[in-house]
């Protein structure tokens, strides 16, 4: 179960000091290339992250921070089921888009259209998943090349429409209008961090204990962990595929909504794809090798690390790039430890097999 | 040249695969190694060819001590190695095959393939091998792929050459081509290591048997000066296990019957196939592995479609259900590979050991899952079949092969289907577990079972079956009563209008 | 229409777009072939856009501008190889990683070396002129596609047949293919399988940082941030097709390549810019299927 | 110095000449005013909304957005830092709070001016204008153009096209190969107005040999004998003004500047610049005399043009 968190504490402290001290030392380099003073940067890291005027950055950190989380347990749900599903770009912007257009179009009472508008996007998000479940199941492209060629059709689909028929036009942008005012998530009182985040909290209890506890999650895993096992057991593969699909895109889509309603209010377009939340995502399912409860706070600590950059560069300079940088020197130093077997769980290699 | 190991040990983190074992391999001599699996046979010679690195030991060649870590170091000084899995490309023709590793290079690295294959024709022709070195590997059979290992090992001109069972894979007529070449090698003064786990092969060509067990080299001496049942007791460290008793039984009704069933293969259509099997009997198909058996198992199962005929299972018929369906009305499977398709090696024994119940009501509340329960049943399953695993909650991966192919042998048995379709349940794993399992399977047949046995072990098949089938080229090369097998017999027909897979010896 | 479509511009565009996906593939054929489950070409090409743009500027030769992109794309390949054949990290994590890694290492550097953020371009740039073939240049339509194009186009039209030779004949080829299919049998030939894989990690960052030299010191002479804009995606999945076959990939890499040169023609038929966009995905989804059904039937 | 200002822009600067005259806009009005000057980059919508906010919080006097895509901020945002000003370029907001500020330019008026050069210069009677992104503002630069060319030369037709793609605003090598394009497809003249992809464009040109006009500051040096004039626009000038006006306390300030204000114009407008300039469009007088008189009559008003941004 957690046996990647037991080799996280277990022994080996050495060579995680020792990871910790690699990803130290390259961020010091890129910092002197960039000549940066040391101290403004990191306590401009630090407050970027968790400080400003009562706390507003740190707020900022909790609303990228529901996005990420959301993007994580959307992928960590396809992972577990040996999933290789890259498409969360594509079932976001699927949920972000249709999440807007509905709620725009649909009259009714505010409540009744946001709950809809929801409940559209995550089918939306699942439907778009179901694509490229269909795509590898029956028509034979693997779901890691059909899952992340579909990101581009979708989001010039969503293009097209905020530039065409859907377009705001007096707003000079690609943009959808504004979805009525009175669907907008509220704010949380005295801040501007919208209750977007309870809702991905709701979602990653739910995929906690879908994990752990359910038939179906016991079963997906088992297909994740060896495909031609389920298959051998009797287990409906293909049935599970696509359900727990149809699960990870309909969570993506719930976080495309909730950037709709929670933070910009319509569907600009690139609003979803510009930022890497679905790439982000993955990256902290990686970090964790994918157990459940820890995705969350993984998917903290990389928005922690977005916004600390950008303090970073507000204060010391430092482009804010270096947050791509340190992000993916974490996972080259902890996750090549931590998850091995993604590629023998996508069914790309047959595995050595080994004398038994 | 002489090999003397000396004191050889080699750890594998806690455990000590081999023990401070001594050896020495003379030249003109068959040197047969036997113990049970995990004894460290292999590992012992993977040490001598540097894929393993000893913690402690000296190798010497001819009374120097050398040390290498690749193998490198030990075909530069003449050892060559046939591995227990055959170590070849399949998409490179035999020449490519051959010349891997040890290339003769010309101009800016590029190989000179004329040049290999003069070389190779001297040495295949002074042991009357013949082989097409521009067919591609792939299409081989088992017995031209162990030729191809051979002419690998010459090719290198080693002069001890080591064989990793072989013949575990091979038809009694491929077994005696090879043992001719061998033999025609010791003539030539080379030194032959044979790993086998048959004691039959041992009294036929040995000079001299080494018995290994738990790492530790129990005994060794020239095969002469000892028995058949001498080394079996060194095997199994203690007395054999007495002969089963075969209960005769009368054969129930029909529980399947397959009707010129085809399903697609590789490169052509296996079947049509019909046969029928009743309740209380055992039937055994015999024949060389890739002769279509996989793909009849799997268009049984379910997990491979059928292109045609009827499966009819205790009355329904299930060709076109899934695999669910298929074990639902009546079917257990013991798979022949339990590291990918037997077991899910990340999930716990336990998550193991219900996958593929139907009861699902006995280990779930509603969609949750009932983790008590699952555990007991575990629990169970480890006491009664002897499993020997850390607990419940252990990974399947810390298991050994053995204990592993316990595991999947009772989680399928205690579903106590009707049917029960065993692949060679028994590969690979040592005499201790190959007992327990017959027994297990003979238990099911008294009970009245119908157990179809697939497998490639001849004397598997012979042991077991009440009626044994052989398959050919994706037929049913013919039907044998128990009363009237015999190896020659079986062994013909696993042959029969066979182009010849390894040359005649001159 | 169709002549609008197929007008001779169209000739001399589709080399430019096929060079890169092209040049960048055959160094996933490398990997492929050897066993590397590499598709972070994306980054290494985007790395090796970079470093083209640096060397030419500093030096102010193209050449050397390529080669700081193969030495780029090299060093990539590199920590490519420390991550998953010596850490043993997972080769999709891995990639997924360098992807990242180079995309923010890339606007790092544009901001650290150049100060700007986004884009750079200066006349100081040495792009490579292109070569024109004499007598070739004269024939009609043929003349456009094969003479008037950068080095690199030529370069990688070489590598085609030479990768193949190179794969048939040639001793790292044949312990690369070894290494792909069954790496234990050449473990237990002497050769290491990882080292015979670092070097095809090596030849891979070499190539796809030709690729991206193409992309930003002979199509155009500037640095974008992202410029390699999916092209190395695209470059994987016909690596993925052609299975690393160095003679169908090329066929893949030229389709693609017209597919996408096909897309900037076809807007001029007033079909919206979203859905020309679309195009090379959708071709490349559909020869997937197309693809995979083929093989089914062969199969049977 | 006590005094904050901050420019936030919307996209990365790089080499795109107007978001770069953005940051000299603000240094030379932080130096006017004496105010310590920052810029904020940001890259996507959500990074707009945090350097805003950023702003605020770090106390920033005036923020200065430049562009379109900041209007849903500064209207939530405004209201809620009542303390800070806002100035808005390019765009402005309908019902402002106080502290919003806009400058706005009529770009259409010099696109025009451009069309009407190339409807008289042409040769094959077809020429191109590649936009960045098929977005209304955009329409300004394209449909400017295009009016311009059916004013001087109504059977002259205009090729339209838009770069697109991943990075519609700085995407070089699909500008250029939407240039080439163009011209195999027949047209001589191409007017690009694709920020980021302008050297793409210009690339084009210089291996196709065709000529183009092209936006925002004088490119002509760096491509001789293959710009024609471009249309300028004084987003410096136009900041130090709006801010000298928000400084001394004015509310709600609204500038609108086209030809008549300087705020927009052209390379053949001005007779001292023109001089070495290097354009082309200084070998063909008459053009330069029919720009002149076309602008003159945009300037009085005699000549009403609709803004494109707002038509159907
Ligand atoms: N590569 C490995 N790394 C760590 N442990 C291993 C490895 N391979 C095998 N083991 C351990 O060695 C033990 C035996 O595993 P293996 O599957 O090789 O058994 P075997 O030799 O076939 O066993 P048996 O004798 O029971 O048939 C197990 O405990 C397994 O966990
Ligand atoms: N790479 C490895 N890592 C850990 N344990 C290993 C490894 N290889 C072998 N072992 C263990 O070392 C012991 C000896 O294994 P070895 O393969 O030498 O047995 P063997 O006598 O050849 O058995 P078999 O008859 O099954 O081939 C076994 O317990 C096995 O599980
Ligand atoms: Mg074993
Ligand atoms: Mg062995």
């Amino acid at each position: 179960m957690n046996s990647g968190l037991k080799g996280l504490l277990r022994g080996e402290l050495t060579s995680w000091v020792g990871a910790a001290a690699s990803i130290a030392v390259v961020l010091f380099v890129l910092m002197v290339l960039a000549g940066a003073p040391f101290g403004e940067a990191l306590s401009g890291f630090v407050d970027g992250a968790f400080g400003g005027r009562r706390f507003s950055y740190l707020l900022t950190t909790l609303s990228r921070t529901a996005l990420i989380v959301g993007m994580a347990i959307s992928v960590m749900l396809s992972f577990r089921a040996g999933l290789f599903n890259i498409g969360g770009e594509g079932q976001l912007v699927a949920g972000g888009l249709v999440a807007a257009l509905v709620a725009i179009m649909l009259p009714g009472p505010p409540l009744v259209v946001l709950f809809l508008s929801i409940f559209a996007a995550m089918a939306a998000g699942a439907l778009w998943a179901l694509l490229s479940g269909v795509l590898q199941l029956y028509l034979g492209v693997p779901l890691l090349v059909g899952s992340l060629l579909l990101n581009y059709p979708i989001r010039y689909i969503g293009s097209y429409l905020v530039a065409h028929p859907f377009r705001d036009v007096q707003s000079g942008m690609v943009q959808s209008h504004l979805v009525p005012q009175a669907t907008w998530l509220p704010y949380f009182p005295g801040t501007r961090l919208d209750i977007g985040i309870l809702f991905i909290a709701v979602a990653s209890v739910f995929a906690i204990i879908y994990s752990h506890t359910t038939v179906h999650g016991y079963h997906a895993r088992l297909n994740g962990l060896s495909p031609d096992f389920a298959r051998a057991v009797g287990l409906p593969v293909n049935k599970l595929a696509l359900q727990t699909l149809a699960m990870s895109g309909a969570i993506a889509g719930l976080v495309g909504a909730i950037a709709v309603f929670g933070i910009h209010h319509r569907y600009i377009d690139g609003m979803l794809v510009q930022p890497l939340y679905a790439w982000t995502g993955i990256i902290a399912v990686l970090l964790v090798g994918m157990i459940p409860w820890l995705v969350p706070l993984s998917g903290f600590f990389f928005a922690a690390i977005q916004t600390g950059a950008a303090g970073m560069e507000r204060t010391a300079d430092v482009p804010k790039e270096i947050a791509l940088v340190m992000q993916a020197v974490i996972i080259l130093f902890v996750a090549s430890r931590v998850s091995g077997a993604l590629l023998a769980s996508s069914g790309r290699k047959a595995s050595g097999g080994g004398d038994a | 040249m002489h090999v003397a190991l000396s004191g050889i040990t080699v750890r594998f983190g806690a455990l000590t695969a081999v023990d401070d074992v001594s050896l020495a391999i003379t030249p003109g001599e068959i040197h047969a190694i036997v113990g049970e699996n995990g004894a460290g046979k292999s590992t012992l010679m993977n040490a001598l060819f540097g894929l393993v690195e000893p913690a402690a030991g000296a190798i010497s060649i001819d009374g120097t001590v050398r040390r290498w870590t690749s193998p490198r170091g030990a075909i530069a000084a003449g050892l060559g190695m046939v591995h227990q899995h055959f170590m070849l490309q399949e998409e490179m023709t035999v020449l490519e095959n051959i010349v891997l590793c040890s290339e003769p290079v010309g101009r800016f690295g590029f190989v000179d393939f004329a040049a290999a294959h003069r070389r190779l024709k001297e040495s295949a022709d002074s042991h009357g091998i013949v082989i097409g070195l521009d067919r591609v590997v792939g299409d081989l059979s088992v017995g031209e792929r162990q030729v191809v290992e051979i002419l690998k090992v010459l090719y290198c001109e080693a002069e001890v050459l080591i064989l990793d069972e072989p013949t575990s894979v091979l038809t009694p007529q491929e077994k005696d081509r090879l043992f001719a070449i061998l033999k025609s090698f010791r003539a030539a003064g080379k030194a032959i290591v044979l790993i086998t786990h048959k004691l039959d092969e041992v009294m036929e060509i040995a000079d001299r048997v080494s018995v290994m067990r738990g790492g530790r080299l129990i005994a060794s001496g020239r095969r002469a000066e000892t028995s058949k049942e001498e080394i079996a007791r060194g095997i199994i460290g203690g007395e054999l296990p007495a002969a089963r008793q075969r209960r005769p039984r009368a054969p129930g009704e029909v529980v399947l019957s397959v009707d010129k069933l085809v399903a697609a293969g590789r490169g052509m259509a296996v079947g049509p196939i019909t046969l029928s099997m009743r309740a209380g009997e055992i039937v055994g198909i015999a024949g060389v592995s890739g002769n279509g058996q996989a793909e009849l198992v799997q268009a049984l199962t379910g997990l491979r479609p059928s292109i045609s005929g009827a499966i009819t299972l205790c009355g329904v018929r299930i060709e076109a259900l899934d695999v669910e369906r298929r074990r639902q009305a009546g079917m257990s499977y013991i798979p022949e590979d339990r590291q990918r398709v037997g077991l899910a090696l990340g999930a716990t024994v336990a998550e193991n050991a219900n996958a593929g119940r139907d009861d699902r009501a006995a280990f779930s509340r509603g969609p949750f899952l009932n983790r008590a329960a699952m555990t007991r049943f575990a629990r169970s399953l480890i006491e009664r079949y002897r499993i020997r695993v850390g607990g419940a909650s252990a990974r399947a991966s810390t298991m050994s092969g053995g204990n592993k192919q316990k595991l999947v042998v009772g989680r399928e048995l205690a579903r106590a289907t009707p049917l029960v379709i065993a692949e060679n349940p028994t590969w690979g794993v040592d005499i201790g577990a190959i007992d327990f399992i017959h027994g297990e399977l003979m238990r099911m047949r008294d009970e009245g079972h119908a157990v179809l046995l697939v497998s490639t072990e001849l004397d598997e098949i012979l042991a077991l079956s009440d009626r044994i089938l052989v398959m050919y080229a994706g037929r049913l090369a013919g039907e044998v009563a128990r009363d009237e097998a015999s190896r020659e017999r079986i062994g013909e027909m696993m042959t029969s209008r066979a182009v010849d897979a390894l040359p005649e010896v001159a | 229409m169709l002549e609008l479509l197929f007008d001779s511009s169209f000739a001399a565009s589709v080399p430019r777009f096929v060079t890169p996906i092209l040049l960048a593939a055959l160094g996933g054929a490398l990997c492929e072939r050897a066993g590397v489950f590499n598709i972070a070409l994306e980054g290494f090409m985007l790395t090796g856009a970079f470093a083209a743009v640096l060397g030419a500027y500093f030096s102010g030769s193209p050449y050397l501008g390529a080669l700081a992109a193969m030495l780029a794309g090299i060093a990539m390949g590199l920590v490519f190889a420390e991550f998953n054949l010596r850490r043993g990290g997972d080769p999709i994590v891995v990639s997924i990683a360098v992807n990242i890694l180079a995309a923010g290492l890339t606007a790092f550097l544009l901001r650290a070396i150049f100060h700007v953020t986004g884009a750079f371009n200066d006349p100081a740039i040495a792009g490579f002129e292109p070569v024109h073939i004499p007598l070739v240049a004269s024939i009609p339509y043929v003349g456009r596609l094969l003479s008037g194009q950068s080095i690199l186009f030529y370069v990688a039209i070489i590598a085609v047949p030479a990768l193949h030779v190179f794969f048939a004949r040639h001793r790292l080829g044949l312990r690369m293919r070894a290494a792909g299919e069954n790496p234990a049998a050449l473990e237990a030939g002497g050769v290491s399988p990882s080292r015979v894989q670092l070097w095809a990690l090596i030849g891979c960052g070499a190539f796809c940082g030709l690729a991206g030299a193409q992309l930003s010191i002979a199509n155009v002479n500037l640095f974008v941030e992202n410029m390699s804009a999916g092209r190395g995606w695209i470059a994987v999945v016909a690596v993925l097709l052609s299975r690393g076959r160095p003679l169908p990939l090329f066929l893949i890499a030229v389709v693609f390549g017209m597919v996408d040169s096909l897309s900037f023609r076809v807007q001029g038929f007033g079909l919206p810019q979203q859905f020309t966009d679309m195009m090379p995905y959708l071709a490349t989804l559909v020869v997937l299927v197309g693809l995979s059904w083929w093989r089914r039937r062969q199969s049977v | 110095a006590d005094k904050l200002f901050v420019y936030v822009s919307p996209d990365a600067i790089g080499v795109n000449a107007f978001l770069q005259m953005g940051k000299t806009g603000i240094e030379a009005a932080g130096k006017e005013y004496g105010a310590d000057v920052k810029t904020y980059e940001s890259k996507t919508a959500a990074e707009r909304l945090d350097n805003v906010n950023a702003a605020i919080n770090e106390g920033a006097n005036v923020v200065v957005l430049l562009g379109f895509e900041f209007n849903d901020i500064v209207k939530e945002v405004a209201p809620t830092a009542p303390d800070t000003q806002f100035l808005i370029v390019d765009q402005c907001i309908d019902e402002r709070p106080d502290n919003v500020h806009c400058a706005v330019f009529r770009e259409y008026e010099a696109s025009y001016l451009m069309g009407v050069a190339a409807g008289m210069l042409t040769e094959s009677k077809k020429v191109g204008v590649v936009g960045a992104l098929d977005i209304p503002f955009l329409h300004r630069y394209t449909d400017g153009y295009a009016q311009g060319v059916k004013s001087v030369a109504p059977d002259v037709s205009v090729d339209i096209r838009w770069v697109g793609g991943e990075n519609p605003f700085a995407d070089p090598v699909r500008a250029k190969e939407q240039a080439v394009a163009m011209h195999a497809a027949g047209s001589d003249l191409i007017f690009t107005a694709t920020s980021g992809g302008d050297y793409g464009v210009f690339e084009a040109a210089k291996e196709n040999n065709f000529k183009v006009f092209s936006v925002d500051v004088n490119h002509c040096p760096e491509l001789p004998g293959h710009i024609i004039d471009m249309t300028l626009k004084r987003v410096d000038t136009a900041m130090v003004e709006a801010v000298g006006a928000i400084e001394k306390g004015e509310k709600k300030t609204m500038v609108s500047l086209g030809l008549k204000e300087g705020g927009m114009g052209a390379m053949a407008l001005d007779d001292a610049a023109l001089a070495t300039s290097q354009c082309e469009i200084a070998k063909h007088p008459e053009v330069v005399e029919k720009v002149r008189s076309v602008a003159k009559s945009i300037e009085d008003g005699s000549l009403k043009l609709e803004d494109p941004m707002f038509a159907k």
